[in-house]
């Protein structure tokens, strides 16, 4: 919890610092429903005190000085002109809020996933990270989805605000106009951790950020050399590494391919057909347990002999060839070149025993 | 509204007598448009329109029945005014619940059927 | 103010005669008779609410899955929906005929035309328990356990562990909408419709099977397959002479889709609550029927039996909404 | 009208023989558990939710108890886990809702006055009312139930998925909220029956008593709302019980559904706590001021609308849960026209104070009170209605301040209708001082409690955290002081009603000076309440009675004599 957010300067009295393009129209409009409330209140309560005091019976008993029972054209009036205001409160917040809705074409996505309780950022490059990080003055377009309950992402900073709603995308888009760390946080009650899931907002400084990118994938910090024996024996690599003054604080974010792989297998839905503990499902997949360098036959006849390249094959167009007694039904996931080896390791570790 | 107490002389001390041909009547011609609703369905295909056709027949059998098994036909017109407000606000809750779900039926995703296809993909028109 | 403690006693000696049915807080037939209507119909308009979520329900689910309906609904046998449909109808006729008497103060006819109300309501009921067990058998079920299996394959994984728990969970279910069919008019009724599947070939082979002997399902829960085992068997080979054709295998399409359940959860939602709104109306019309016997209903009172008469019509009008809605889609 | 009720209403309750009114007509349990008397059903519905508030009150102490301090991420705060302090903030708005604040002034006050005001003998149908209190007796039973097995941790509006897959007892609260619901309903279709058939010929509907317009307003909502709320409640059920993937986006359901079907009736349920109140207010702020209700027909009209307006609001819950950009708008513009009646109700009050004879008795000041919090709480629900600054402050403590002053507006004027009828239910008067320091003390700690809370919230505090950014802490440990301040003069309150019944002097027919008809009959009133039918007056002309300076209590005057009198003066 240490960095507290809203520690700036220019926050004003009521709202957190304005950090990205619509802030300033929202704390307008809520200044201008603020300071007409406030008249209202106070003309509201003070004629309400003075009544008190004025008309305040002295005698028990004592009757009213008059019993006028209504007067319909002030009636009317009261009625009508609180209207006027009405309606332009309401035009300022329709305008502000399509303006929050309408995302510019040329936005940067990032995809986001939440779940029980911890938002993951997945850059374009594929690359998943704790943090939320933009450019600042470039529109920034959050695709996001929860994996289990209704989360709910929140940038005060930023006055913006999207439930993440499981089964559906949701989108949220931005522009932050301001360089600095804000905070992320839950605003859907989501549970026990509910109040701890909250992540950081770095927004760097123009022409920054794809610095940040760049070294934002630990592998990609890894020279040609360090890669291959990284892939030759990870853990032996890590253990190696892991202390090493100039790349060890990045071994150290290092994950086993095969590891980073069974996460995949979950959140891509292998799950759904592919079983890992050998069980066969007729009318589904085949299990991955012992499946690298079996020999699969196929529906015309021909067999190949499972590896890298026919694992690419059958995840990049799973309909190309089928394997004999199963019918067409795979999907065609979205991953990545480095997602694909790190399911092939993952693939590759499940030895039948 | 008739005062109820004031009727014919075959007429019940509260309420009203409807004759027991009237109600022979309506169940016939209820059964008529349920085998008529039957037909349509299973021998006329009207595509998308079927549906609406049914509950057309559905809602004119629910008529016959309300005005003459239920004798709203004959009852205090208040009584009336009491279910047409019920299906009014029915109308109204699933008409703006759906205006909803259609929004947003492109932003749905299955996480086991289409692996995280391609997100929104055309924006949606936010004039309303 | 003695006095006040003898009027406290007055409301029942009030100046008009007091009927003994009038209760003493109104004070003419007409306003108790008016008040009980216009209370049961604000009764009924919630209870058109009540229902109306489930039709929103209905309504979202089947614009998301257009196609989940069109298959879902090919499990239902729609002759058997008519069928409840025109039962339905029928006795709605003798309720309302009920009132007609009871204003007639013709208390033979009264009894009568209740009793005919009753024996259409347990109809309704043991068909409705038909079709359950039916779906109950073959899987066809709501969510995670919507698994649809012809009738002699059922037989053939009874060991199947979430199967068990399909079954009893679903006669947990079944069991209250049956309670009517251990009378002897559904068994007798049903034989008609379950003789008419017996033809079909889509329309699934087992109705006969729990038809025949009503309460065996709900004893063996979890292997009451295996009991229904040769019927099932004999009707399924009947299946697989048809299926020869090259007619689409509905079971197999909705095996693989991913949302046909959903029809189904549909279905038992909406048919449930309608079950239990007729179960409700069962009991209604006994009480009516034991007043009415009793004598209680003449042309001077009779507000019970209008009152009652109108429930039961909602249940009518209800299905008459779902038959389409579910059957027909 | 003859002299004879007058005379008869004019007798000071003191010599009424005991034995006589409908507390003391018949004894023993039996007498009350299967009594059909709407009056002593009132009674029954009084004292319990009079305990569940208390009850409701030391959860929401306990909630603010454990947030004084930040905490650490993960870590619990001495006693209070994370797990614990969101069963604190669940059942607080589980009780207070269902159980309190619905029912509150309808089922409890409703009951006893509502057939009184009209001059009957009961309630439409008594063995449905009595039937209705045992529906929210069981409510009351499943929901301790549940607290029993452990609590429930879904917040108060169970929004699935996570009410479908905690593993806490949330079928009991469920099912008991349900319970409830059909309670509210049959209440309510039993007052609109009532007001329509046993309004005597003379009293038409501009001469009731605004109060019975009201309450007939929130009948109409309990009855077209409630059953969607009951059946979302059954879904819910359905849906932990035998998993039918309604809810559940996996199996193609859509979680959002239940927030539609939720606040369909949720949010006209705020109307059905906030109308009764205002019918409420429109009786206090006459009876002590003395002065005709300012636009009768204004206010009347506006209890009508603002139930009307009540069912097409809802989706402004839902700006921020990907709703659609035209819904949104729909819905953002209706919601302000609520303000409309609201704004009129409120001048109208104002209007009724000018050139009064403001009497500062308990519960006038809790309906100046209600003035001054309905204000706030009206106000800032223009931030909320707002569709762009409302993405910023939904779910922030924001929301639960603006709700809490719209909610706790209901319960101030709750207890301010609780002084004002207690004579006539009880025969005693309370201690007008205790009252007093009461009503002062609760609702100033009331004001530091939330406004602290709005200040947070706008700065960007989320509701339902139990760990929380540093930076909050003054304004929570503001908040917290307020809350114990503010239990702490509720608890006076109840020291005063429970006072008022060992020591409190008996009470006069007619303490206050009210002309709507209940205050023609004894306090307490007659087992049939009326000992003559009550004549049927403008129930704010308060020519029909004098002071009477022996009793400190009022008389309706004899008509011969009111003929002297030239309006508008004694």
């Amino acid at each position: 919890m240490n960095l507290t957010l809203l520690a700036q300067s220019d926050r004003t009295i009521f709202m957190p610092e304005p950090a990205s393009t619509i802030a300033g129209t929202v704390d307008g409009i809520f200044y201008f429903i603020f300071y007409v409330s406030l008249f209202f209140f106070v003309l509201i309560v003070g004629l309400m005190f003075f009544f008190i005091v004025r008309y305040r019976q002295r005698t028990p008993g004592e009757g009213p000085k008059t019993q006028i029972t209504h007067n319909t054209p002030l009636e009317i009036l009261w009625s009508v002109l609180p209207t006027f205001l009405l309606v332009a409160m309401f035009w300022l917040g329709f305008v502000g809020f399509l303006d929050m809705r309408t995302v510019p074409k040329d936005a940067y996505e990032i995809r986001v996933d939440a779940k029980k309780w911890t938002w993951e950022f997945i850059y374009p490059n594929g690359i998943g990270h704790p943090e939320l990080h933009v450019p600042v003055d470039r529109p920034v377009r959050l695709v996001m989805y929860s994996q289990d309950v209704i989360h709910s992402c929140y940038i005060p900073a930023f006055r913006v605000k999207r439930d993440v709603v499981p089964g559906r995308y949701s989108e949220l888009w931005f522009t932050a106009n301001k360089v600095g760390e804000y905070r992320l946080v839950c605003a859907e009650y989501c549970g026990e951790g509910h109040s701890d899931m909250f992540a950081k907002v770095v927004v760097h400084p123009a022409g920054t950020f794809e610095d940040w990118l760049a070294t934002a994938d630990p592998l990609s910090a890894l020279s040609d050399e360090q890669y291959v024996e990284f892939m030759a024996d990870p853990q032996a690599f890590i253990d190696k590494y892991k202390d090493d003054p100039e790349i060890g604080e990045n071994v150290q974010r290092l994950k086993v391919p095969a590891l980073l792989g069974k996460a995949l297998y979950e959140k891509k839905g292998c799950s759904q057909c592919h079983t890992i503990d050998g069980t066969d499902l007729p009318d589904k997949g085949p299990t991955w347990k012992g499946l690298f360098g079996k020999t699969e036959t196929f529906s015309d006849g021909s067999s190949v002999v499972v590896d890298r390249d026919y694992i690419a094959e059958s995840i990049r167009e799973p309909g190309k060839r089928i394997v004999a007694g199963r019918q067409n039904i795979m999907p065609k996931p979205r991953v990545s070149d480095r997602e694909l080896r790190q399911i092939v390791e993952f693939i590759k570790s499940l030895q039948s025993d | 509204m008739a005062d109820q107490v004031q009727h014919g002389s075959d007429q019940p001390r509260v309420g009203h007598l409807v004759p027991w041909t009237t109600l022979l009547l309506t169940c016939f011609a209820l059964m008529c448009l349920t085998v008529l609703t039957v037909y349509v369905a299973e021998y006329v295909d009207l595509g998308r329109f079927n549906i609406w056709l049914a509950l057309i027949i559905a809602t004119l059998k629910a008529s016959l029945v309300c005005l003459y098994f239920m004798h709203l036909r004959y009852d205090r017109s208040f009584n009336a005014i009491v279910l047409i407000v019920a299906i009014l606000t029915l109308m109204l809750f699933i008409g703006l619940a759906l205006l909803d779900t259609n929004s947003y039926a492109d932003e749905l995703y299955r996480p086991d059927w289409d692996n995280f296809a391609p997100a929104i993909t055309q924006q949606r028109d936010l004039a309303p | 103010m003695a006095d006040a403690v003898q009027t406290n006693a007055q409301p029942h000696a009030d100046a008009h005669a007091h009927p003994s049915n009038l209760q003493h807080h109104f004070d003419t037939p007409a306003q108790q008779f008016d008040a009980s209507k216009f209370g049961m119909w604000l009764f009924l308009s919630t209870e058109v609410l009540f229902f109306s979520g489930l039709f929103l329900f209905y309504t979202v689910v089947r614009r998301h899955h257009p196609d989940a309906f069109a298959l879902g609904s090919t499990f239902l046998d729609w002759r058997l929906g008519a069928i409840n449909t025109l039962v339905l109808i029928a006795s709605s006729l003798t309720m309302a005929l009920g009132v007609y008497f009871a204003q007639r103060s013709m208390q033979r006819a009264l009894v009568f035309c209740l009793v005919l109300t009753l024996i259409g309501a347990f109809t309704f009921m043991g068909i409705k328990y038909i079709e359950y067990s039916h779906k109950i058998h073959e899987q066809i079920v709501w969510g995670k356990w919507f698994n649809p299996t012809r009738g002699h394959e059922a037989a053939e994984h009874e060991n199947a562990a979430p199967h068990g728990e399909v079954a009893s969970q679903q006669d947990a279910e079944a069991a209250e909408p049956a309670s009517g069919s251990h009378e002897p008019q559904p068994a007798a009724a049903s034989a008609a419709p379950a003789a008419a599947i017996q033809s079909q070939p889509t329309a699934a082979s087992t109705d006969s099977a729990p038809a025949s002997e009503p309460a065996l399902p709900i004893e063996q829960s979890g292997i009451m397959m295996a009991g229904n085992g040769p019927s099932g068997l004999a009707a399924g080979e009947e299946v697989e002479e048809k299926g020869e054709e090259p007619e689409l295998d509905t079971y197999a399409l909705a095996k693989q889709r991913k949302d046909v359940h959903l029809f189904l959860g549909v279905y038992f939602c909406l048919t449930g609550l309608h079950g239990i709104h007729v179960l409700a109306g069962i009991v209604m019309i006994i009480c009516l029927l034991i007043g009415a016997i009793k004598g209680r209903y003449n042309s001077d009172y009779y507000t019970p039996i209008d009152v009652g008469g109108l429930y039961w019509h909602l249940v009518d009008l209800v299905w008459i909404f779902l038959f389409p809605l579910l059957y027909l889609v | 009208m003859s002299t004879l009720d007058a005379s008869a209403a004019a007798l000071p309750a003191a010599d009424l023989p005991a034995g006589d009114n409908y507390l003391t007509c018949d004894r023993g349990f039996k007498s009350w558990a299967f009594t059909l008397d709407h009056k002593r059903i009132g009674v029954m519905y009084l004292t319990g939710i009079l305990i569940f508030f208390m009850i409701g009150g030391l959860f929401a102490l306990l909630v603010r108890t454990s947030l004084p301090v930040p905490g650490v991420a993960g870590q619990a705060k001495g006693p209070i886990t994370a797990e614990l302090y969101n069963k604190f903030f669940t059942l607080h708005g589980a009780i207070m809702v269902f159980i309190v604040i619905i029912p509150g002034i309808p089922a409890a006050l409703g009951n006893f006055v509502l057939p009184l005001m009209l001059g009957a003998k009961d309630v439409a149908f008594p063995r449905i009312n009595l039937m209705s209190f045992y529906f929210w007796c069981a409510g009351v039973v499943l929901a301790l139930t549940s607290l029993v097995l452990g609590g429930v941790d879904t917040g108060w509006t169970f929004y699935t998925p996570y009410s479908t897959t905690t593993n806490t007892a949330v079928i009991p609260v469920v099912a008991g909220a349900f319970m409830l619901g059909f309670s509210s309903i049959f209440t309510g279709l039993n007052f609109i029956v009532t007001i329509h058939k046993l309004r005597p010929p003379e009293m038409g509907w501009f001469k009731m008593p605004l109060l019975l317009w009201a309450i007939y307003s929130t009948g109409i909502v309990q009855i077209l709302a409630t059953p969607v709320l009951g059946i979302i409640l059954l879904l819910l059920i359905v849906e932990r019980a035998v998993g039918i993937g309604i809810f559940d986006p996996a199996l193609g359901g859509d979680p959002v559904l239940f927030q539609h079907f939720f606040w369909f009736y949720s949010h006209p349920a705020v109307y059905i706590m906030i109308l009764p109140a205002m019918g409420v207010m429109s009786e206090l702020l006459t009876v002590f001021s003395r002065r005709h209700i300012f636009g009768y027909s204004f206010i009347a009209y506006s209890s009508v609308a603002i139930a009307v307006f009540g069912f097409l609001v809802w989706g402004h819950h839902l700006f921020v849960s990907g709703q659609s950009n035209l819904l949104n708008t729909i819905f953002s513009a209706i919601t302000f026209s609520v303000a409309v009646p609201s704004a009129i109700k409120v001048f109208n009050w104002l209007a009724t104070l000018y050139k009064g004879s403001i009497n500062l008795k308990t519960p006038m000041i809790y309906a100046l009170g209600f003035i001054w919090i309905f204000g706030i709480g009206g106000l800032t629900g223009l931030f909320l209605g707002t569709l762009a600054t409302d993405v910023h402050l939904h779910d922030t403590y924001f929301v639960v301040a603006h709700f809490h002053f719209v909610m706790a507006g209901t319960i101030f004027t709750f207890f301010g209708a609780v002084h004002y009828w207690w004579p006539k239910i009880m025969g005693k008067m309370y201690n007008e001082a205790l009252g007093r320091w009461g009503a002062m003390l609760s609702m100033i700690g009331f004001n530091i409690t939330f406004l602290a809370q709005f200040w947070m919230g706008s700065l960007g505090m989320p509701r339902r955290y139990f760990h929380y950014d540093p930076f909050f802490q003054p304004y929570h440990v503001a908040s917290t002081i307020g809350a114990y301040i503010m239990g702490f003069g509720f608890l006076l309150t109840m020291i005063c009603l429970v006072h008022s019944l060992f020591r409190g002097k008996r009470a006069a027919a007619n303490p206050w000076g009210g002309v709507t008809l209940e205050w023609r009959t004894a306090s307490p009133p007659p087992h049939y309440n009326f000992d003559r039918t009550p004549p049927v007056t403008d129930p704010y002309d308060f020519n029909l009675v004098r002071y009477n300076a022996d009793t400190d209590a009022y008389d309706f005057i004899p008509a011969e004599e009111r003929v002297a009198v030239p309006a508008g003066h004694h």
